[in-house]
């Protein structure tokens, strides 16, 4: 079966399922709303300083917002076996991978781009002129984020203690992800010129590209253990 | 032809040895009725057939792909029903067929799968999420699945289990319709009277091996 | 893929790569502390040096075995490669434990602070969490095999991680943090390194010794699990 | 594998008896060889007792008061680590860098009570031998019991293994 076809069927089953029940979505935007509510009364501070931590806000936000939102992802899957019947589907077993992986990414940034505006209402944030540069580091992190996640949530997601393991899993390995979004978010938010902080894009980009592949290889190994 | 063929299979688990050198062969449209006790290496068994898991030595064969080194082809000739129904919870019974049979590299059409859920009586709940259904409905949409799917070799663990007495003689008129299209299908199952309706040959699992009994024979043998 | 004979002759090398490791740990302590003379600059404290180094060396090399095992697990799905993977990981959260500790010691007189954001500390910090999660994802999977596949994949993307992480972090050091304490090594006389490559030798080969007595232990340990529970055949052996 | 084949516990215990035996030897080399460095008096007690003989202080340089000569000889005070009592100190040994502004330093040299000035003759930094010992000790005595326990739980395990036997009937 061709490779891509199998991505699209995947990603269908997910989105389609995510449309019927939207439990997901609504749960993690309203749990990063939460989030937010919080970080503004946890730190009193004058619009300069908040200014300068926003970018660790944010990040911390999708960081917790993330890891209930990608550990998740293959429970379906456990319900009824289903990873059973991914093992002995006659499709290449990276082709999984990529179409969990796509639909991941898709939630993550539908729920990202509604918190934009929220943040940009709550804490003051002047955004709109930087909207491209900040929808492209949102875009390489939250690939980073759950090219782990995707990987770590099937690892995870059979344990008693899913909620426990992943998180703890899922967070040292993702440092880069967070070191770099967050200064390439500080870079763009300060109105520096992209070549200022381009090197922190560039890391996201590397990671990105190593995790997923080498997450895409070892996901044979998973599903066919 | 051969469809399913497993020569000498062992499987060990590290330390315990659960299978010791099974053969059997199956020829197109025969059907093999697998017996034993709890506790024989029956599921063990049909997890290597279904390619779930490799054995420790032997050599499987499906449709002539062997079921190590040309994994994928041999998995697009078979069709695994076991216990658990496979099934995802926010879809519907058409949407999960789609998916199911969709990873086959086919996609029925409409029609096609409204005939398939006619056929093993649930075509009412076509429309259903399939968290709604119950654990005899959930086997007959697995049934009309294998259906669809068409494959060489249909495994079958346990497929009386959950079923009405409706559903029974479904089930058993599927495996006679597929066995006339040339499949070979494999059973493994409890209940002697209800398989021996179907089945050409029959087999018990005992001691770790396979002994191969006459059909006729079947409701006498001790085990 | 390890036959009975061949264990059996590793188990016997490994009792002599002990007692080697013992007297070139004990030459490396005599020499490192008695004989060598204080450092110029750091006084007496440069002789932590001859703990930490080779501790940290040994926290490395557990790593790797963890890796090369690992990958070999998913190549050949051997349970007694398996084995040696867990107790690398075991003795390697040990020695990266020791190595933090000892280096946390040394840099309070040196540098003046317990801790501070190097890559090298910070990498070996991660290092040591990806080890805690190998462990615990460990004791959390039902399934042998699966367990055994699970932990092999998180040890190698780990693997593939800690030079992303290295680099990153020394990226934002350099942004935020001025160098103004080198943590690069500095040459050393060689009346101070003669104790130091005794030492490394020595705990690299107790290192060694370690992981086989471990990987022993586990193996029983799970055979003694099999005997209990009913699953010992004993033609398998 | 056969285990253990020769090992007993008893054999266990005795090897780690040797062991420790060893490393109390080396421990008891180290300290000797310590007691004729690492001990210094503070200057309180040097201005009270006013010892005889070859002495060693422990005190900083107090800031500004550092005057040097041409042949690498100086003339200082030294202060407490409270800063709340001084010595006038003449230096008389090799030129040496660490002889610097409120730099915390280690004097040996002898006492001349008649003109209340301490004569030194070698300069060496502080030893902060508290730290050398504890990494030690952090590093060395967990390396000992984790091996140990390790050891001893192989050689219990065999011993179970050896004797659990499978489920009989009745």
């Amino acid at each position: 079966m061709p490779f891509f076809d199998v991505v699209k069927l995947i990603l269908w089953k997910d989105v389609l399922a995510e449309v019927r029940s939207r439990e997901t979505i609504s749960s993690l935007f309203f749990f990063a709303l939460n989030v937010i509510l919080i970080f503004s009364f946890s730190f009193s501070v004058g619009q300069d300083v908040m200014l300068a931590l926003m970018p660790g806000l944010i990040w911390v936000a999708f960081g917790f917002t993330s890891i209930l939102g990608l550990g998740k992802s293959f429970l379906s899957e456990t319900h009824n076996d289903c990873l059973a019947y991914l093992q002995i589907a006659p499709v290449p077993k990276g082709a999984i991978y990529l179409g969990k992986l796509c639909g991941n990414v898709l939630l993550m940034l539908v729920v990202e781009i509604v918190l934009y505006p929220l943040f940009m209402i709550f804490f003051n944030l002047n955004i709109l002129v930087k909207i491209p540069s900040v929808l492209l580091i949102s875009f390489l992190a939250t690939v980073g984020l759950s090219a782990l996640g995707t990987l770590f949530s099937i690892l995870t997601v059979q344990l008693r203690s899913r909620e426990v393991m992943f998180p703890l899993l899922l967070l040292p390995l993702s440092v880069p992800v967070f070191i770099g979004a967050v200064e390439a978010t500080q870079g763009a938010l300060g109105g520096e010129p992209y070549f200022a902080y381009r090197h922190w894009v560039e890391l996201l980009f590397v990671f990105d590209m190593i995790i997923t592949i080498a997450s895409f290889w070892m996901f044979e190994y998973i599903l066919d253990y | 032809m051969v469809s399913l063929s497993g020569i000498n299979i062992s499987h060990t688990y590290r330390f315990f040895k659960a299978l010791k050198s099974v053969s059997i062969e199956l020829q197109g449209g025969e059907c093999f009725a697998l017996f034993g006790p709890n506790g024989a290496g029956k599921t063990t068994l049909m997890k290597i057939f279904a390619t779930l898991l490799q054995p420790t030595s032997g050599v499987v064969s499906i449709m002539g792909k062997d079921s190590v080194t040309d994994r994928d082809a041999a998995r697009q000739a078979l069709f695994f029903i076991g216990h658990k129904s496979f099934l995802y919870e926010d879809l519907t019974a058409i949407e999960n067929i789609e998916f199911t049979i969709g990873l086959r590299g086919w996609r029925p059409t409409l029609g096609e799968i409204k005939k398939a859920l006619d056929r093993v009586g649930i075509g009412a709940y076509a429309s259903q999420k399939s968290r709604y259904l119950s654990a005899g409905m959930q086997k007959r949409l697995s049934l009309a699945k294998a259906i669809l799917a068409e494959p060489n070799l249909l495994l079958l663990d346990e497929p009386y289990a959950s079923l009405d007495e409706n559903g029974i003689d479904v089930m058993n008129d599927v495996i006679r319709g597929v066995l006339a299209c040339g499949t070979s299908v494999l059973i493994s199952s409890h209940d002697r009277i209800k398989a021996a309706e179907v089945s050409h040959r029959a087999g018990i699992l005992q001691n770790k091996g396979l002994k191969e009994i006459p059909i006729t024979e079947l409701e006498h043998a001790l085990f | 893929m390890i036959s009975q004979s061949l264990r059996g002759k590793l188990w016997k090398l490994n009792g002599a790569i002990g007692i080697v490791s013992g007297i070139c740990i004990f030459i490396g302590l005599f020499l490192g502390l008695v004989v060598a003379p204080a450092d110029y600059y750091q006084g007496e404290v440069f002789r932590i040096m001859y703990v930490h180094v080779p501790f940290a060396k040994a926290a490395l090399l557990s790593y790797c075995t963890l890796f090369i095992g690992s990958c070999l697990y998913l190549w050949k799905k051997d349970l007694i490669v398996d084995n040696l993977c867990h107790a690398s990981a075991g003795v390697g959260i040990f020695f990266t434990s020791i190595a933090l500790i000892t280096g946390s010691i040394w840099a309070k007189p040196t540098w003046n602070t317990w801790w501070t954001w190097d890559p090298r500390l910070v990498s070996f910090a991660i290092l040591l969490l990806i080890l805690i999660g190998y462990l615990m994802l460990r004791t959390f999977v039902d399934d042998r095999k699966r367990e055994a596949t699970y932990a092999a994949v998180l040890a190698i993307i780990g693997f593939v991680d800690l030079p992303i992480v290295y680099f990153s972090v020394e990226w934002w050091r350099t942004l935020h943090q001025p160098m103004s304490i080198s943590t690069r090594g500095v040459s050393i006389a060689p009346g101070m390194l003669m104790p130091l490559i005794f030492m490394v030798i020595g705990i690299s080969l107790l290192f060694s010794y370690m992981l086989m007595i471990r990987t022993q232990m586990l193996y029983l340990q799970h055979l003694l699990e099999a005997k209990q529970g009913g699953l010992l055949s004993e033609e398998v052996l | 594998m056969k285990l253990g084949e020769t090992q007993s516990l008893r054999a266990i215990y005795v090897r780690w008896a040797v062991i420790v035996i060893i490393a109390g030897v080396l421990t008891v080399l180290a300290v000797f060889r310590y007691n004729r460095e690492v001990f210094a008096i503070p200057i309180e007690t040097l201005l009270r007792n006013k010892p005889d003989g070859i002495v060693r202080i422990l005190g900083q340089v107090s800031a500004g008061t550092l005057v040097k000569k041409g042949d690498g000889s100086a003339f200082f005070y030294l202060s407490s680590e409270r800063k709340q009592t001084e010595v006038s100190v003449l230096y008389t040994g090799k030129p040496d860098d660490n002889l610097r502004d409120a730099k915390a330093l280690v004097l040996t040299g002898f006492f001349d009570p008649d003109q209340m000035q301490f004569a030194a003759q070698k300069i060496s930094p502080i030893p902060n031998s508290g730290f050398v010992v504890s990494a030690y000790l952090i590093a060395l005595l967990p390396l000992i019991l984790f091996l140990f326990s390790m050891e001893r739980n192989l050689i219990r395990l065999s011993v179970l293994i050896k004797e659990e036997r499978p489920y009989q009937k009745g």
